[in-house]
């Protein structure tokens, strides 16, 4: 099993018409990706690759039972496309786009909330269960189907440290991107919570960073007694206290938020912290060794 | 990104919060407007602690008033020195409490944060009350009200700070606020309740609705040097670090990840120089590598890309074109990963680079590299 | 309250609506600050219908500037002469639109209103589509799109009009506004929106949580002449009439009510002064007799108050208190009805005034009264 | 019968302390209505008049089962304070407040829907169900019971209309204060709804103004064919126009909003309409006879 994807979503491309819709159409379908239909207001009635094209989401699900939505349209719109997608009936929205003003994800968040739908993103690479289907545009020879979950706050560092994992024979049930932003439509403890309920999910991967509370709820997870062994990375190490690294939540406010107390604390709650990037394949075996 | 004191009273007071009518001191100001003694005089500044870095000093007449600029003007905050000073009327109060509004993920939006001693000493004294909101229209004065009810016994303060707490969280999100901290607050004489000090944080991608927002990024742009200044066109984040080893890398996880990697092998970072927000094209990489040539103390340039919707492919030939025409002789690391990396050594042949296979033997050469310029 | 057109495109620009950077020309200016010829040389006056009325004129050059602006300060709009004039760049377009947000009692809150052809004939074409929203948080694009799919048939305009009525109710909630008309809205050659015109209306209540507002209520009440102003100051609301008898009354219902009765028997209202925002004391009612003794067009004051929870044994020991300080010796006559009325007349006789029962009485007995002055 | 109040309603007040508030206990407690609570934060526990005060709605609802609010708070406090009842469990509240941004009400509407209740004002004199109960200020010798329903933007008008029709023997089976506000708790139409479901209530007295849209509604109605009959009087005649005139609402904008239209629009569709204050008991009487 996987958690969230797999073949069986029926995927809506909100944006299809854009260059990447169509990339993702043709990408994402190569590798098992059930894309059932793409939507751009005013371009209704043709197609992308073979997937018909509406003229809204409400259109697009009442014709294809589509359940699951792609979003690919500019940082300013994704708001609109994913409530829309929401609001259409979809329970999974995946939104990768940076750049998005933070109140728009809260609305998003309170839409999926109100509509019992799920939000991963924005400023995530997306979702990944390998071998089975994929939300985003990660290098798919990154991965292999396996028992680890993977929960990553960091697109490119959700690419490295998969690919360390398939060279070294560890494969993954679910990739999942959480995202940089603050807020977040799937936060780690959701993300955990899923691959808690999922069996073939032997042991956890946290990909995290400096700021943010993220980390607290790992090591929250970590602790309980019913726990699946978690190993985790914190990247920002050398990031000096004060100063935003790329990400918006990326920065050290207090110092609850420095790398030293986020790997004491999941230390202290029995994760295996990896010391960097090259310790993350030892800590991963660890983990799933723990497991049996 | 965070604005500064004075400018952040100026939002609070154009929605009705009471702040301190102060006077704005500009360097060479030779009699600054202020009728009535004493004042606080505020360096105007973006890094935190400045209250424990002697950045406030009370003065009793314009002659301390003098001095006490020239001395602020001279100091540095953190890497910052003041470019404008603020005198506030020095007011009597009863009560220093702290008040924020913030995002938090765990509040899936808004959260309220309420202490009842507020101050510079904040962060040590017991955590503030939390009031989680989620969306800004969820919130409801009963709801904080019995958050507060066995935080803040006066009952007559409580109900002042809830209708404050409620416009801050209007406020932040109307005009697309991260953060609207007030601390202190203070209770004046007559029971009022004013902003003594005033810290925001803007959304920085709130900049297509919010004029204020633009102006702040431009004014960050205009700060930065000519080099600096066209990297950040390009919608590259930088920060400069004090060691030799220039990074260009993209996306930030994976760019601390390389730092880390870097001081783990025992070389130095120069920078976190993230270069994913900008186009994938020549155009996009050509002021970060003018920014790093530029920089004297960088000696080596590492260049650590994993890529999905980012084709390797096209980074490889931007990489080339920029090879060709840089002047500099500094050495060029390259770690590309990631869509179409199949193809990159095709390309770097053309131009006789090598694409190093894993990250750490990237590292190790540029530390090797580093120590030998 | 209406804000000036100047006024309204500088908050619309503040949230990242795109409008024409104008010249604002203040009379007296001997060299306006007008670069490029044509200019849309624009009165800028509150009174709707200001293009039938001439209050925008072409000019192509200083010179023509000049006269036109001469003309303009001369004209009167309503009742109303501009105080400052905008000069806006004559920009080309290809197409005008109407485009607004306000509140509709129907809709429970917002509602959008667009027409594909916009202008100053809007009034007498088809009615504009209509998007119900409500509370602010419930704009949907989607829906939106659906209303104006068979309206707006160019797809790609429609989009922008979209995103750009979603900023106008954004907008609209979080600066207190009833109302931000755009019209026209144009589409430049570029297939941009800019707001070529713009009208807001502020909620007069929402002062104490917007300083703008709250501004704007002290530029009303500054140009007010004094007497007036004391009168705006005690929150009595007033609007002056080509009439002869003043009018005191309470309640804006009523006040017509009132209004009306003086026309339907032959008599002409001086104005409408509704005094129950004030106090129901002396100091209340003060204000109102000082502007009607002091109004030369008014030869009696009617007071007309039907109070409930304004008492009426208060309201006439303020006419009592008025009466014993007024110099005025313009009749009155009054009618009171309500909570205590039953002890009015007790009152009363204790300065020889007589309270009448029925309004018809004591309009007719006004009517009189102005007849012989 | 009568609509929404008699003296099974159990009233909470908001803001019980204030002077309005104690005034309110006792004037209306007089004339009937059943006052069972009241809340002001910071002052529970104590008595006004007899009736025990709260810290909060949720605890006097629990407490005494009110189900009805009156809320006597500052302006820009009725928000919170009919919110609170609303969410609490009271399903008619009632605010009476002038000085409310337009915003405030629309927020209390919001949550009203939300909870399947009912808003009357702001802006508003408040309701009275004669010889039952009365929710607000209005001088009770003003009122009888009877067969009129009357529906009024304005409050002393509603008084001036009432005591008219009372002098002249006609009662009336509910007064319903709707507000002079552009947005409204309750609207004409909506108020026009319960008169129509009330057996008691023969015909229907409507004093409106100028501006707005409410007298569309009113016309709306009497043009039905099963309209209970329709007297109306729209005050501002002589008002100019493009000036506002005290209400919010009592502007003429279009040529729609003015009383010529107005008048022409409700005579057109069978409404017995006033030709002034004086004209209010012959129409009134027009409306009675037309009933039975």
């Amino acid at each position: 099993m996987s958690i969230l994807l797999d073949q069986s979503n029926r995927v809506l491309v909100m944006g299809v018409t854009g260059n990447y819709g169509k990339f993702f159409v043709t990408d994402s379908g190569g590798y098992g990706t059930t894309v059932v239909a793409g939507v751009s207001p005013g371009r209704g009635g043709g197609d992308v690759d073979g997937v018909p094209v509406f003229e809204s989401a409400h259109a697009a699900c009442n014709a294809t039972s589509a359940d699951t939505a792609m979003v690919f349209v500019p940082p300013h719109l994704v708001r609109a496309a994913a409530i829309e997608a929401i609001e259409a009936g979809c329970k999974l929205v995946v939104a990768t786009a940076d750049e998005m003003p933070v109140r728009d994800t809260i609305e998003i968040r309170a839409a999926a909330r109100a509509n019992g739908a799920r939000l991963v993103g924005p400023n995530s690479p997306g979702i990944i269960s390998p071998g089975k289907a994929k939300m985003g545009f990660m290098p798919s020879f990154c991965f292999m189907r396996g028992p680890m979950g993977v929960i990553s706050r960091s697109g490119s560092l959700s690419y490295e440290g998969s690919k360390r994992l398939t060279v070294a024979g560890i494969g993954q049930t679910t990739v999942i991107g959480i995202g940089g932003d603050p807020i977040k439509g799937t936060t780690a403890a959701e993300a955990l919570a899923l691959f808690h309920a999922d069996p073939e999910t032997k042991a956890v991967m946290y990909l995290g960073e400096i700021g943010g509370t993220e980390e607290a709820a790992v090591a929250e997870y970590a602790a309980r007694k019913d726990a699946k062994p978690v190993a985790a990375l914190i990247v920002g190490k050398t990031a000096p206290p004060g100063k935003k690294m790329g990400h918006a939540a990326a920065l050290v406010g207090s110092k609850a938020d420095s790398h030293a107390a986020k790997t004491k604390m999941l230390a202290k709650s029995g994760v295996y912290v990896c010391k960097g990037l090259s310790d993350l394949v030892p800590q991963a075996h660890n983990a799933l060794a723990a497991a049996s | 990104m965070m604005i500064l004191e004075h400018e952040a009273k100026a939002l609070l007071r154009s929605v009705g919060v009471a702040v301190p009518r102060g006077t704005l001191i500009k360097p060479g100001t030779r009699a600054p407007r202020v009728r009535d003694y004493p004042v606080a005089l505020k360096a105007q500044v973006r890094s935190g602690g400045r209250g424990k870095q002697g950045g406030v000093i009370r003065v009793d007449n314009a002659k301390a008033l003098k001095a006490a600029a020239k001395k602020l003007f001279a100091t540095s905050f953190g890497d910052e020195k003041p470019e404008v000073l603020l005198a506030d009327p020095w007011l009597p109060f009863d009560r220093e409490l702290y008040l924020s509004v913030t995002i938090d993920a765990a509040a899936e939006g808004y959260v309220v944060l309420y202490s009842p001693k507020g101050g510079i000493d904040i962060e040590d004294g017991p955590k503030p009350a939390r009031y989680p909101i989620g969306a800004p229209w969820k919130f409801r004065t009963h709801e904080l009200r019995a958050v507060l009810e066995t935080v803040e016994k006066d009952f007559q303060l409580r109900e002042r700070v809830i209708s404050l707490a409620q416009r801050l969280v209007e406020t932040a999100a109307a005009r697309d606020c991260h953060t609207i901290e007030i601390n202190p607050l203070v209770r004046l004489k007559d029971g009022e309740l004013m902003a003594l000090d005033a810290k925001i944080v803007y959304d920085d991608w709130a900049h297509y609705r919010n004029a204020d927002i633009l102006a702040q990024r431009d004014g960050e742009r205009r700060r930065a040097d000519k080099l600096l200044r066209a990297s950040l066109e390009m919608g590259h984040m930088y920060v400069k670090l004090d060691g030799d080893i220039g990074l260009i890398s993209g996306g930030a996880g994976l760019t601390m990840g390389a730092m880390d990697t870097i001081h783990q092998l025992g070389g130095k970072p120069a920078c976190f120089l993230d270069a994913s927000p900008g186009p994938t094209s020549t155009r996009g990489y050509k002021p970060a590598f003018a920014l790093l040539d530029g920089d004297p103390d960088v000696k080596v340039i590492l260049v650590s890309v994993f890529g999905g919707g980012t084709h390797m492919n096209r980074v490889a030939n931007a990489m080339k074109a920029n090879m060709a025409t840089r002047k500099s002789k500094k050495p060029v690391v390259f770690k590309l990963d990631g869509t179409y990396v199949e193809q990159v050594p095709g390309i770097f042949d053309t131009f006789g680079a090598k694409n190093h296979v894993s990250l750490e033997a990237a590292v190790k050469e540029a530390i090797k590299l580093a120590k030998r310029a």
